[in-house]
């Protein structure tokens, strides 16, 4: 159940990647992004994984995402119309990240040529994933949220009004 | 050049501008009314009170009164000036009848503006008001001495301007009274321009009286099609119906007037019996259908068995589209005007006319004018109007003409043949008179005087009875002039000149008619022209249109040819489409469209409320213009915008048609008219009459038959005999005789008049019946009624 | 396998009740609105279908399916008929994890009054909210018209802004009751609501619920007087009633988690749980109405400068206090 | 401080209002049922009034269709053999008509009248849009006594001069001084 459900998870989030890549309409591209985004997170959920799940659906498809397209709708970007001919410039990047796609493909069948039988599947509760975060990686936890903090504040210092010149109180 | 200030605000004006136009150069505007710029300043109304601070006239002044003075400092809002300019419209409007809501005036009233501007707004006097009874003025003007304020300027157009004599002030003291000795039409061809000068509703257009107010009425600006002067008109309509034409202001060409035949001359627009639905064979049929029709015929015939045929009264871009039409399909037979005498005129004046050709505002300003087969009352009334100027401010004018010409001033006149114009002309021209007789010797040498005196002599021609010889000559003549004269042609048809340009060497419609009768022609498209009207000879023309196959015919008025033609498209007019006329300068002068094309309410309606339903049609929204059809036949639509640039592009002779700028001249440029004259002059005989018909002011031209308002004014048929002959056939002025030529017999009246020449019968053109298409001769016979033919 | 047929069959009826349920109490709850605006501001509201106005909803309903669907010209066709499905399904699909009252025997099985009792029922309720956005953003963008972009540029904003802060006054919550999940939420509170341990943090997510339900004083995105109708002027028909009813089904379930975080869910003497829980949601309701009949719209700016500058701070603090109090009292 | 306090206030008081506002009694008129007197002065439909002659007032000056802001009006003047002008179709579409006035306000004549009578209500659009059969009544109105032509000197109803504060017409050729 769990392997049938996996499979057809990962074909939509890769049909749903590849559309996000060529379509060029940006807010299209969004839509088919947040599908992948979305069939990702119930591969998590799948895999055991919940908590993963529900952050990948609030971090990037609720909060990154929208982000995007709040973006979008400002500038109020038109489709691209510069890609009328094919230039190998443009061309090389696809190449490339083709050959590195096929040639992981091509490794991993090699060296596992028989696949492992159904996908093991660990369940991680909240309370285990807490523990793990912020016991043994208490360290790097604080060391980004401070990261942030700064953020916040220089967002805040960059972003204020000038009282002299008469800003809004 | 002075520079004075005018309410704070500094301008530069040429010496001997009045305070007044200064002002208005400014934007500031002075009240007045009897002030005009045609007219000029009389000081009269007293409400053009401006205050001037400086000495050289200190204190309130009339400021159209009040030359500009170099540093002079005026100010128009002071109050002494503002207090005396309220009183004095107080005392207008002491007597006036207060009957705004239903004097036709009202919304473009003068007075009321001046009223509300005045801040009067209350009647304080509580005396009786002083009244008239009006007089009837005929099918014109309509008078309502009622609402009069003693300005003058209807006394000041009708007698000073354009000479009129019958009518004029009255009365003394309190009760001065402008109108007529006797009640009656008016008799001024330039008669309506009372209804636009009229500052209140005494002097207001009858043929408008009550269809609607000025605001309500679409108005864009237009061009006249009654004559090849091309003069400004605004014309107005209102639920799709062409409802008036006031003046526009073209100072290169009328100045501010028009005259009656442009005025009231605007029925065929509205007529009822304007078809408005395309036909095939008589059935009404859908545009689409009807083109298609047209199409496949054309294509089954091939482009060289087709003529084509434009005309002088359709737009340039019109007759530009048919030449390539005519080029797409192959044709090499296409003429823009089937009356080939005046074609010829007009291509001759083209070629000739070099770049001394003047303008109705030259004429107006020159000091000798020699008028050459030329009747402007009839043919062109604002040439009269500007001649008149002239004349008024010391000018010298002289007529040789077939006709006894009447014009509204003093003129030398004399009388001879028609045919012999061009031989005097050229006789002019080399200075030997030896084959004249002794008065017309004496009258040559007198015009050849006063040319040698002038500064600015100007001759003009007329293109009907002059024909290309005649033009030829005149224009010969006009190198003898003096640099500052020049010459002025005045053509048949408000494009003339634009379709001769377009003709260029083309065979003219004799040839095209020949192709008919020898059958290289099969087909004959006629746009927006009719040779049934305007051909002369009939009895060829029906034998050659006999020979069709198939004929297409596009107008807006329902001519004879629209009942023969094989496919009918209606057309739009002139009020309703946008096109280029180029005057008989070269002056190339645009129209725009006034109304969409629909059947008017006043017919639809019946009279009765307008139907209560909903439609998505407009009732006889059919035609479109011509231009736009044959954009359509040949595939390729254009816009009006688009037609134009191509049109310039192509040609440079017509450069700045594009441009947005009015007005432009177009090169002067053409080739001469391969053919010209067949046997145009009869066979003389001393017991032959020649029948000339001549051009009438309310009757001649194919739109003016269409006219329902011009009918009161339009004179019964006659002809018009000289003494000697009246004498031989025993009738008396006035009496009935029948009238036979070639084409038929006619019953009409005598008149007799002592200017006419023997042997020539005059017969002027006043309507349908006696629709000859003039410009050529006829012999005929007249037989006193009663008198029993062989 | 007779255990997964009655379970799925038992899963089957309780989505049926739920959407039953919630769907008229939806529709109703536009009646009562109505009403209770229209008292507030001395009118009757609908009083002519039926009596008092009761069938007014289904007045309603007939209207908009058999009002004209209109798809504007230059629209993304499939993203705008696709939009108001997506802001009425995340409303309802929410629904899912809501507990309406504690488990209780039926036929000797136990069944919990709850459709899915996820362990991370919280994190699933803030996913969906945060999905929620697209139905706006998408209807807006794809209508082509200046208005609906306008708002939803605007609800976009507004609703990631205060989504931190709602999802920030959760936390206290989570830290008390130890749980993810909504039931074990609710069962912390059987002694003692935590509105009246935690009335700081309950203001601000009631605050930050107010606004996340896109209603007045924080309706910027559907502003009439600026916008037309904001992200929805392009919408006609049943199109318009979905996100019409998302709107009030939004309604409902904040209202719930409202009654789940903070005022006990359906832990109330004497009455049965079940109408305990309905109460309360009514009323978290009633004060919704009530503060649109009573407060005026907030300016743009100012509604971002209390969401960044006041709101989302002193939920950081609240955490942070809670979060110290909490390790202190437990001595570690 | 005091201003927290001020803001805190200013912001519940009204919670208290509206709460309040919930039980008084409302002051909407339950229209079909109940229906209320308008003041003589209410604008609603149009009427076209007679002048105490029983002649029809309007004199189709399209002064009442120009100062229309929505273009309802609409006529067509013409005149009868008195050189009396009326209108020969006059038409308001009250579909269209927003009962402003001003076309009341804009009749030279006090022909355009608006009367207190609003319940025009119509299913068919065309049922309301009034020709001047339907609009015109055999009363003068709010002006009874007034009569246009016998202020405005141009001799329909009375001889030309004949008005009250009018002379005899002027003899122009009189040599008299």
């Amino acid at each position: 159940m769990a392997t049938v459900l996996f499979y057809i998870l990962s074909a939509i989030a890769l049909t749903a990647t590849l559309l996000c890549v060529t379509r060029r309409n940006p807010v299209h591209a969004i839509i088919y992004l947040v599908h992948a985004f979305f069939a990702l997170a119930l591969l998590f959920y799948v895999l055991g994984a919940p908590l993963v799940a529900a952050w990948e659906v609030i971090i990037y498809a609720g909060a990154i995402m929208v982000l995007f397209m709040f973006i979008i709708m400002m500038l109020e970007l038109a489709p691209s119309q510069e890609l009328q001919g094919l230039v190998w410039s443009r061309l090389l990047p696809v190449v490339l990240l083709s050959l590195t796609v096929l040639g992981a493909t091509f490794a991993i069948i090699a060296f596992d040529p028989g696949g492992v039988d159904g996908i093991p599947v660990y369940f991680a509760t909240p309370r285990d994933f807490g523990y793990t975060l912020f016991k043994e990686y208490a360290l790097a936890v604080e060391v980004v949220s401070f990261q942030l903090l700064f953020a916040a504040v220089g967002g805040y210092y960059v972003g204020r009004t000038d009282k002299k010149k008469g800003g809004r109180k | 050049m002075v520079t004075l200030t005018i309410d704070n605000q500094s301008i530069t004006v040429p010496k001997g501008t009045t305070v007044l136009d200064a002002a208005e150069k400014l934007g500031i505007v002075v009240p007045h009314f009897c002030y005009h710029e045609a007219l000029g300043a009389v000081g009269a109304c007293r409400l053009c009170a401006v205050y001037i601070e400086t000495e050289q006239s200190k204190g309130v002044q009339m400021s159209c009164l009040v030359e500009a003075a170099e540093g002079m400092v005026v100010n128009t809002l002071e109050p002494t000036a503002v207090e005396l300019r309220q009183h004095v419209i107080e005392w207008l409007m002491t007597n006036h009848p207060h009957d705004c809501p239903v004097c036709d005036e009202g919304g473009e009233c003068q007075l009321q503006d001046m009223t509300i501007a005045g801040g009067q707004s209350i009647r304080r006097y509580r005396g009786k008001k002083r009244t008239y009874s009006n007089q009837e003025l005929g099918p014109f003007i309509e008078q309502e001495m009622n609402r009069c304020i003693q300005c003058y300027r209807c006394v000041r157009t009708y007698r000073d301007y354009f000479g009129g004599t019958d009518f004029g002030v009255m009365g003394s003291r309190n009760r001065v009274f402008f109108g007529r000795f006797e009640p009656g039409r008016l008799e001024s061809p330039f008669s309506g321009n009372l209804a636009d000068v009229c500052p209140t509703g005494v002097f207001t257009d009858k043929t408008y009286r009550f269809k609607s107010r000025y605001w309500d009425l679409q108005e864009a600006e237009s061009i006249c099609p009654h004559c090849s002067l091309g003069c400004a008109t605004i014309p107005g309509g209102r639920y799709r119906e062409l409802q008036r034409v006031r003046s526009g202001t073209s100072k290169e060409v009328n100045g501010h007037f028009i005259c009656d035949r442009g005025r009231f001359g605007y029925g065929y627009v509205n007529h009822p019996d304007r078809l408005r639905v395309p036909r095939i064979n008589g059935e009404e049929c859908d545009r689409h259908e009807a083109l298609a029709a047209i199409n496949d015929k054309i294509e089954k015939l091939g482009g060289e068995a087709v003529g084509f045929l434009g005309s002088s009264r359709t737009a340039l871009e019109t007759n530009a589209m048919i030449k390539s039409w005519a080029e797409q399909s192959g044709s090499k037979s296409v003429c823009f005007e089937c009356h080939p005498q005046r074609d010829n005129a007009a291509r001759s004046w083209v070629a000739l006319r070099g770049d001394r050709g003047r303008s109705l505002a030259d004429i107006r300003r020159s000091d000798f004018i020699l008028l050459l087969g030329s009747d402007p009352l009839n043919e062109a009334p604002m040439l009269a109007a500007a001649i008149r100027q002239a004349e008024s401010s010391g000018s010298q004018v002289a007529v040789i003409d077939a006709r006894p010409v009447k014009l509204p001033f003093k003129a030398a006149h004399l009388v001879v043949r028609p045919e012999k114009l061009s031989t005097i002309i050229r006789a002019l021209k080399s200075g030997a008179f030896d084959n004249f007789e002794r008065h017309e010797q004496l009258f040559f040498e007198g015009v050849l005087k006063s040319i040698k005196k002038a500064e600015r002599p100007i001759l003009v021609g007329g293109g009907d009875l002059l024909q290309a010889e005649g033009v030829a000559a005149l224009c010969e003549l006009m190198a003898q002039l003096p640099e500052a004269g020049g010459d002025f042609v005045h053509l048949s048809g408000p494009n003339s000149y634009g379709a001769a340009m377009l003709s260029g060497a083309a065979p003219d419609f004799e040839t095209i008619l020949d192709d008919i009768i020898t059958g290289k022609i099969r087909a004959l498209v006629c746009v927006e022209s009719d040779p049934f009207a305007d051909y002369p000879d009939r009895k060829r023309l029906q034998e050659a249109l006999s020979k069709l196959e198939f004929l297409v015919v596009a107008d807006y008025i329902n001519g004879p040819a629209a009942a023969k033609a094989d496919i009918f498209l209606p057309t739009a007019a002139p009020a309703e489409s946008a096109g280029t006329y180029i005057n008989c300068e070269g002056r190339m002068q645009r129209f725009k469209p006034v109304l969409k094309p629909g059947e008017p309410l006043r017919i639809t309606g019946d009279g009765g409320h307008p139907p209560r339903r909903f439609s998505h049609e407009t009732p006889g929204d059919q035609p479109r213009s011509a231009a736009e059809f044959i954009a359509n036949l040949v595939g390729q639509p254009v816009t009006i915008n688009d037609l134009r640039q191509q049109i310039a592009a192509d040609d440079d002779r017509f450069s700045g048609l594009d441009q947005p700028e009015q007005g432009m001249l177009c090169r002067a440029n053409g080739e001469l008219p391969t053919t010209v004259n067949r046997e145009d002059v009869p066979g003389k005989g001393d017991d032959l009459l020649h029948l000339l018909p001549v051009a009438d002011l309310f009757g001649s031209g194919p739109l003016l038959s269409y006219c329902s308002a011009l009918d009161a004014v339009r004179s019964a048929p006659c002809v018009v005999l000289s003494e000697s002959d009246a004498a031989s056939i025993g009738v008396a002025n006035g009496e009935n005789v029948s009238l036979q030529t070639a084409e038929g017999k006619l019953a009409v009246e005598v008149r007799i008049d002592a200017k006419a020449l023997p042997g020539l019968v005059l017969i002027p053109q006043t309507g349908a019946d006696a629709f000859l298409p003039g410009g050529v001769m006829i012999p005929c016979s007249i037989r006193k009624n009663g008198a029993r033919d062989e | 396998m007779n255990d997964i047929l009655i379970t799925l069959l038992i899963i089957i009826i309780k989505l049926g009740l739920i959407f039953a349920v919630v769907l008229t109490m939806a529709a109703y709850l536009v009646l009562a609105e109505r009403k209770i605006l229209a008292r507030m501001q001395l009118r009757y509201g609908p009083n002519r279908v039926g009596p008092f106005g009761m069938f007014q909803p289904v007045a309603d309903l007939i209207k908009m399916l058999t009002k004209e669907d209109v798809c504007p010209a230059g629209a993304d066709k499939y993203l705008f008929l696709f939009a108001p499905g997506l802001a009425a399904v995340t409303a309802l699909m929410s629904l899912a994890v809501v507990p309406f009252g504690p488990t209780i025997e039926i036929f000797g099985q136990q069944v919990p009054q709850v459709v899915c009792d996820l362990n991370i029922g919280v994190l699933y309720f803030l996913g969906l909210s945060s999905l929620a956005v697209y139905g706006i953003a998408l209807g807006g963008w794809a209508s082509n018209s200046k208005y609906a972009l306008l708002a939803s540029i605007r609800g976009l904003a507004q609703l990631i802004s205060y989504e931190l802060s709602m999802g920030l006054a959760v936390v206290p919550i989570i830290m008390a009751a130890r749980s993810f999940s909504l039931t074990d939420i609710v069962m912390a509170q059987e002694s003692l609501p935590f509105v009246l341990i935690y009335p700081e943090t309950f203001l601000i997510f009631f605050v930050s619920v107010a606004a996340e339900s896109k209603r007045i004083p924080f309706d910027l995105p559907e502003a009439e007087n600026e916008l037309v109708a904001g992200f929805h002027t392009e919408y006609s028909g049943m199109r318009f009633g979905l996100f019409f009813v998302g709107e009030y089904i939004n309604m409902i379930i904040l209202g719930s988690m409202t009654t789940i975080f903070f005022l006990g869910g359906w832990h109330g003497p004497l009455l049965p749980p079940i109408f305990w829980f309905l109460f309360k949601v009514l009323g978290v309701a009633f004060v919704f109405i009530w503060m649109r009949g009573t407060m005026p719209r907030f300016r743009y700016d100012q509604l971002m400068h209390f969401g960044w500058k006041v709101l989302m701070p002193i939920a950081l603090l609240d955490v942070v206090v809670r979060g110290g109090f909490m390790v202190w009292s437990l001595g570690g | 401080m005091r201003d927290l306090w001020r803001d805190i206030k200013g912001t519940l008081e009204p919670f208290w209002v509206t709460l309040s506002y919930i039980f008084k009694k409302p002051v909407t008129i339950q229209y079909p049922e109940q229906k209320r007197t308008p003041y003589s002065r209410y604008r609603a439909r149009i009427v076209l009034t007679r002048d105490p002659d029983g002649g029809e007032r309007c004199v189709a000056c399209y002064l009442c269709s120009a100062a229309c802001p929505v273009d309802c009006i609409s006529m067509q003047a013409a005149e009868d053999e008195n050189g009396r002008r009326y209108a020969a179709w006059f038409r308001i579409n009250f579909s269209r008509c927003i009962f402003c006035g001003l076309c009341a306000e804009a009749c030279p004549t006090m022909a355009i009248q608006m009367t207190p009578d609003y319940e025009i209500c119509n299913r068919d659009l065309l049922n309301l849009v009034h020709e001047k059969e339907d609009l015109l009544i055999d009363d003068g109105g709010k002006d009874n006594e007034y009569n246009f032509y016998r202020h405005a000197g141009i001799g329909v109803v009375n001889p030309r001069g004949g008005n009250e504060d009018e002379t005899e017409p002027e003899d122009v050729k009189s040599l008299l001084p």
